[in-house]
């Protein structure tokens, strides 16, 4: 079982990308579970979106011990990695985040907004560079299954440009 | 003349920067009001007439 | 064919409803509940059905009471606020005994409360909300995979006992995604609504058959009955006597009553040894699972008594399970609500014990198992 | 008369209203207009609210609904878009229809979904016994209102038009031929019709205001109502004190239902 | 000076609410309740107080929780369904904090039901009617005199614990006549509501004192605070943390909760030696000492046990009285409400039977007193 | 405005609004009113109902009420006729004011209560996320109205004026000089006044319906608003598809809280 | 021509009395409606149309 | 205690008549309660109004064992005097009541309204003459308690007539 949080503010597309997620797990003959929590007072606050990946049967539906973090924002990182533990992953977008909490030895510095924003001319894709960037270091589900997952969400017409985002993504941790 | 900005309340829609008629405005790279040339600004104050979010205010010297 | 999807709870009530046959959706958009109706409006239609948004909750409530009438199986959603102005039409389609559906994904508190926030606190109001005695019956489910299937079994029960059934959904369950796999909705029973089996000459319109529940005419087919929230008789025309008084609102109650150990659902995990057992529903249900499957790694032997239907409540079920267990805890999000039945159930046989929790969070499996432990 | 009665009035009467009570009038002018125009009585749904008058529907021989205190609009929208193919009548009192009703009279109004609405308008709420309602005039004595009302009354005519009503009428009971005129023009219609029909409460309103009896208050619908014809070749001062009867307001609007058949023909055809 | 004066318990109840001080009514009429509004309509203006007559009754309850912001006392009056459609606004009376009371009396059924016969159908709706969690207070009077005084402490307990309170009339106690005696009102003591103790700038709106209730400032005398439905903190600013959550939530109840002992009123007529116990409330209470005073003539011990506050529910004295009879019976006028309370309560230990009777008229002496003999 | 800010806003800064969101220019129109009519601050009360416009209240330094989604009015009906030396200014949406709240805002109208209103009208549900409400144009896309919406929005002002209102205005975002101005005669009218504030949702309105961002929004509303002045000279076609700014009504009617005193006065005089 | 009067739907309300042109009906003791001089009727059913409870018809023959 | 039934149809008086009743009671210093019933479907129809009045606490306010029915119409008679026992009083206005039940001894058989309009002009006042009927048949309540209870009640400027009616009353049975 991995759990995941995908966490940011409200217009960077993280509850989408967790629905991508999940879906992706499930084309892969495994069981998920998607989850979000926003407040009214959400609209650019903080929101989170919760993705639980497992062979089993899921039965909590929330993650506890959160296995990967991925933070876009500041208030993100303050927020919702505190219950992450010391050898969990943490993985920011240092385009907005500029500090992290010491006690984590995982913590993957990715420049997503800037990179995909130089690269592809639009911060609009930076969900999918982050998914990218999760599949690649987690493999909490295959590259084909995202990649199938993503096209069958995004509309018609931007197939291309979020492949290229996907791969990006996959690069900056390769790196 | 001073252009006073306060980058917690801007939300940077860009709506000064379009409403400002000698292009005094712009947005950084996180996406807030930074003031690109205050020399050209004529504090005519559209900039803080129209910002939803009361983060730019303009005083006339 | 059948197709597996990640589906919200949100959307498998919608796609449970299309399922079911339903082709009539009158409501207002309400936080958790929203995407019940938004989705409606897409598939609607799409299967030659028809949503419209109205101008307030009692409306939409209202517009569903009236298509109902003219045979179409139809549904409304809402949260907590929008579930208070619709009580006074609940009573109504009881009495009038109008078929109809209304799906209720509660949020937190009183009033506006937490819109986006997962709690449990309208499940006595499903019971008591509006005026008057009446018999309730309401469903809770505990997946997507079961937000489907429990509406079309609401569907079924509305249409058998010609009654509003209640879906109470919580925000944890109307807003996660999970699989599901969805049949072929032609594949599935569509329930039917019993019609009159006389003419118009002979029909009244509110007399019952043995099962205390009258066939029911769709409108415009020339049985021309009337429908009144007056008290009435078998003709449906107002009768205020002590006696049609009294047999109206028994019978209402009764074709329920007669009927419950067919409307009762319910499930049991790991009931067989326990000697703890957990009752519980909806999201909560969740975090029971998980609680006991580490509860049992840790050598403690605790169950789940999982309501399904909630309403009428299992009373008898309850008291049988007294018999077995040395003690009952009851997790809910809320003050203490539906653990209160299970105490009159339960008539002091064990010790039954609250778990309340009423913060806006759900209760997490370590909480429940850390609760179970310290009994 | 006597045949219509049999044919479309149920074997419940007599009726519970008061000696004098311009509700029966009424009824009858919708039932004339029914039969006039034909319609199937089969395929014709009469939908009330709660009042004196909303139990008019109990007596009628028709798929009828008597349903919640201002709620008649609803349920009638919802039994209408259902099955468009039924004729759906709505019957309803001055506190139902705009007291508590008021909402939905706008937005039905708006959608112009093809409904027909008599208003009895007796100026008063009937039966709890003469409250004032919002179309009580100005300084009426009511058990609510024992100093006499401050509100101003709606116009309700206007209020319909304002809120997008493609039919508007007004007729009274003594003018009860007229009445049937108008109510069958609505019922014709293909949009929202609303016809106000100005009745006597002698018992609740008559008594308070010291109105006379049912014949007075009969005469008093006479010699104030105008014909929308004729006033317009009155002053303003000779119209003071007077309302107009006949059809106030006809416009086009598309109706709800058949647009949207339109939707549905659409998305069957997955387009978009 | 005194007066003595034959009245209906509706009148009671007006002239009550203006002994203790109302300057505001606002509502809309509705059998069997009406008169409390045609009575404050003549009555408010002679002492300068204001009555409206609104659009509807969410709007009736609207006006005056707005009314109380500003310090007054203030009154709605109606019948199940208009009680049905205030449910949202009680909610939001509740979680905000604003001293309202509200006069329901009962009529029979869900819906429109029977207008002008008595019911005792609302009593469960009284305290679980409107959604979220949320305490309750609710008095039931027996008389004509009962009306006046109890609508007086219906000030007293809404004005202290800053809540709604529900005054639970029947049409039998709403709308007979009997003797009362009426005092000057200058003699009768005013509730009085907790004004802030400290300036605009160190006020905080919704910090409690250590009863649990926050003082609070009238509207225009410069507090400046903000009111809100939504779960918000001592400041009064919507808070939707766990915390904050908790804390308010817990604290609405904890402030009824922890005075539950002061708010119980409860009768008990010839309770002393009895064997049953009948417990009941309201108009029923009438019949019950009628048929206790016959039964005892017949040397059976039985004696009644009255509720007069129902909710907050007095568990813990029932629990006593289980412990003194050996059965007991409660009569009402429903199909079995309260007397799920008094079997929570009981926990089995000695049998509880309900009397329950729907059909619209009363209990009359001799049912109960057959009732009685029959057990 | 930083002044105003200060003293007329509470440290809550920044507000929960959407980037490009107009309720922060329609609020500040609403204080920089307050502040040109010198009211007193202790003496003035602001009531709204629920919705993303509706949480101005929280923001404003006032005795506030947020109250239930629709029911604003009667909150302040309540708050006005308690304590008529109160300024009540009521903030309210369009789904909030004209949906679930319509029928308040007809009676309230109707009353002629002195009130002023600002309807925040961005003609979708924001809070909820982008449903159609009563003011949405016929043939815009909602997530409630995947296949475009059938119904005709109410023209608000005229709906107001017909109910009864007596001072009706409209301004726009863009226009808020001209917002402030109408909305503070509002104020100093004595009755009930209506101010229909158009503004802009960039992110449910103007997306679904590719308005474009908020700066665009607001171009829209400066092209396609004229005065009421420049109307008058314009013919029929070339006020096609425009809307009119500034006072649109204004007529004399007494107000309610005045009459009730009367009423009071001579109650206690024991006449009757 | 007849006048058919109904007895149980009557309630005297006078109306028909009041509207007859040709005084032609009345109220008895009991206070229902009664015929007092069918001859003089012109059959112009005003009293059938105004009847609020449906007790009096006109036939013309 | 006595207990007694005033009935007839919507609009006779009688729910005025019953708190006169109740009120004299007071007046002369006994207990008294008074109640109706009604229908929403009354107008016109039977209603009830009734009367207990007692030297001790009235505990149930409704009326069990009549000891008089007064019934102004033969609606009245047959749906309110089933409960009257053989040895109770039924008075009724002969101008409306045609059938009385048999069982009955003490039957009262009063031309009320006819009286009282030849007499007084006006049927508005039968309540007044059946409540002097009353009172003179049952001695309930002194004449004196009546005369004000019913003078406190009426309208202004009807005093006079008001006590002729009940005079006529009193004298309806005295003959
Ligand atoms: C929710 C609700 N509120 C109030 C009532 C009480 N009530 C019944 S009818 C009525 C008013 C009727 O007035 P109107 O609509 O004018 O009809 P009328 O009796 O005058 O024909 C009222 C207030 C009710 N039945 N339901
Ligand atoms: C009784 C009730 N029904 C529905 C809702 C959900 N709700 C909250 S705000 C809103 C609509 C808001 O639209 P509008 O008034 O136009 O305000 P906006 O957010 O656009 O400013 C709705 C439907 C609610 N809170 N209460
Ligand atoms: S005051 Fe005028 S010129 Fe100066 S920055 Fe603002 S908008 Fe531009
Ligand atoms: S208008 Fe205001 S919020 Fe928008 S970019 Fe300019 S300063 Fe920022
Ligand atoms: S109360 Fe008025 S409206 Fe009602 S039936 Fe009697 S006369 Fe007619
Ligand atoms: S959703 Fe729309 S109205 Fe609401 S805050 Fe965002 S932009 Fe403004
Ligand atoms: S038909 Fe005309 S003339 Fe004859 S009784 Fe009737 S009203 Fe009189
Ligand atoms: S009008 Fe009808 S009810 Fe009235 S008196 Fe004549 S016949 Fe009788
Ligand atoms: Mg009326
Ligand atoms: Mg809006």
């Amino acid at each position: 079982m991995i759990e995941m949080r995908l966490s940011g503010s409200g217009g960077q597309g993280l509850i989408l990308a967790g629905i991508i997620l999940a879906e992706a797990a499930l084309l892969d003959g495994k069981m998920a579970i998607q989850s979000q929590s926003y407040g009214p007072e959400a609209r650019g606050g903080a929101s989170k979106s919760e993705v639980i990946i497992s062979e089993k049967a899921i039965h909590y539906p929330k993650v506890t011990k959160p296995n990967l973090v991925l933070a876009m924002t500041q208030e993100a990182v303050d927020k919702y990695s505190k219950d992450l533990p010391a050898d969990g992953i943490l993985m920011i977008d240092t385009t907005f985040v500029k500090k992290v909490p010491d006690h984590l030895k995982n913590v993957y510095h990715l420049p997503i907004t800037e990179k995909v924003t130089a690269e592809l001319g639009k911060a609009l894709f930076a969900n999918i560079v982050a998914l990218g960037a999760i599949v690649a270091t987690t493999k909490a589900v295959s590259v084909e299954s995202i990649t199938t997952a993503i096209l069958h969400r995004v509309p018609k017409g931007t197939e291309d440009i979020n492949k290229r985002a996907l791969e990006l993504g996959i690069a900056l941790v390769a790196k | 003349m001073a252009i006073k900005t306060i980058g917690k309340h801007c939300k940077g829609c860009g709506v000064c920067v379009t409403f400002c008629p000698k292009q005094v405005l712009g947005l950084d790279a996180l996406g807030k009001i930074t003031v690109v040339d205050e020399t050209k600004c004529i504090t005519c104050k559209q900039c803080e007439m129209r910002c939803p979010d009361y983060a730019i205010f303009v005083e006339k010297k | 064919m059948a197709k597996v999807l990640l589906l919200q709870g949100n959307q498998a009530c919608a796609e449970g409803a299309i399922a079911a046959g339903v082709t009539f959706f009158a409501g207002y958009p309400i936080t958790p509940s929203t995407e019940i109706a938004e989705i409606m409006a897409k598939r609607l239609p799409e299967v030659g059905g028809k949503f419209i948004q109205m101008e307030d909750e009692i409306a939409g409530i209202g517009a569903i009471v009236g298509a109902s009438l003219t045979g179409k199986k139809v549904l409304t959603a809402t949260s907590g606020p929008g579930f208070s102005l619709k009580q006074e039409f609940i009573g109504y389609a009881t009495i009038a005994e109008v078929p109809i559906v209304i799906a209720n994904v509660q949020r937190v508190g009183p009033s506006t409360g937490q819109p986006t926030a997962p709690a449990q606190g309208d499940m006595m109001q499903a019971r008591w909300g509006t005026h008057g005695d009446h018999p309730v019956i309401a469903l809770t489910p505990a997946s997507v995979p079961e937000c489907f299937t429990l509406t079309i079994k609401a569907y079924e029960l509305s249409e058998k006992y010609r009654m509003p059934v209640l879906l109470m959904l919580d925000e944890i369950i109307g807003h996660m995604r999970e699989k599901i796999e969805i049949p072929d909705y032609d594949t599935i029973e569509k329930p039917v609504r019993k019609g009159p089996r006389v003419g118009p000459s002979e029909f009244k319109a509110y007399e019952p058959d043995s099962d205390g529940v009258p066939p029911m005419a769709d409108f415009g087919t020339g049985y021309r009955y009337h429908v009144t929230g007056l008290v009435h008789d078998e003709t449906g025309f107002p009768n205020g006597s002590p006696a049609a008084t009294e047999k109206l609102l028994k019978r209402l109650h009764e074709k329920v009553e007669r009927d419950i150990d067919k409307i009762t659902m319910y499930e049991e995990y790991k009931l067989d040894d326990a000697e703890i057992a957990i009752v519980t529903y909806g999201g909560t249900a969740r975090s029971a699972y998980a609680a006991i499957d580490m509860a049992r790694e840790e050598g403690i032997k605790v169950g789940m008594f999982r309501l399904i239907s909630v309403w009428p409540f299992p009373e008898k079920e309850i008291a049988q399970l007294a018999q077995k267990v040395k003690v009952i805890v009851v997790p809910e999000l809320n003050y203490g609500q539906m653990v209160g039945e299970v105490k009159k159930a339960v008539e002091g046989k064990v010790p039954v014990k609250p778990m309340s929790k009423y913060d806006s969070e759900p209760i997490s499996p370590k909480e429940l198992l850390e609760f179970v432990k310290n009994l | 008369m006597e045949k219509l009665i049999e044919k479309y009035y149920r074997p419940r009467l007599p009726h519970i209203w008061c000696p004098g009570c311009g509700n029966g009038i009424v009824t009858s002018s919708i039932i004339k207009a029914i039969d006039k125009l034909g319609l199937d009585q089969d395929k014709t749904v009469i939908v009330s609210g709660i009042g004196c008058s909303s139990r008019a529907s109990g007596y009628l021989n028709f798929d009828t609904v008597h349903s919640l205190h201002g709620r008649a609009l609803p349920v009638a929208t919802g039994i209408k878009l259902a099955d468009p193919e039924l004729n759906v009548i709505v019957i309803t009192g001055d506190g139902d229809g705009t007291a508590i009703g008021g909402n939905h009279f706008i937005h039905t109004a708006r959608r112009n979904i093809n409904l027909t609405v008599i208003l009895f308008n007796n100026n008063i709420y009937g039966m709890t016994g003469g409250q004032y309602s919002p179309l009580t005039p100005t300084d009426s004595k009511a058990t609510t209102a024992p100093y006499g009302t401050l509100e101003r009354a709606f116009d309700i005519a206007e209020l319909a038009k304002a809120a997008g009503a493609t039919y508007v009428a007004r007729g009274t009971a003594f003018h009860a031929n007229m009445l049937v005129d108008v109510i069958a023009k609505g019922i014709s219609h293909d949009g929202f019709s609303l016809i106000e029909a100005v009745t006597q409460c002698p018992i609740y309103f008559g008594r308070q205001n010291k109105k006379g009896d049912a014949s007075a208050m009969l005469k008093t619908q006479r010699d104030n109502a105008v014909t929308v014809e004729a006033a317009k070749k009155l002053s303003p001062e000779q119209l003071e004190g007077k309302f107009k009867i006949g059809v106030l307001h006809q416009s086009e609007a598309p109706e709800y239902t058949k647009q949207y058949q339109a939707i549905i023909d659409r998305a069957q055809k997955g387009a978009k």
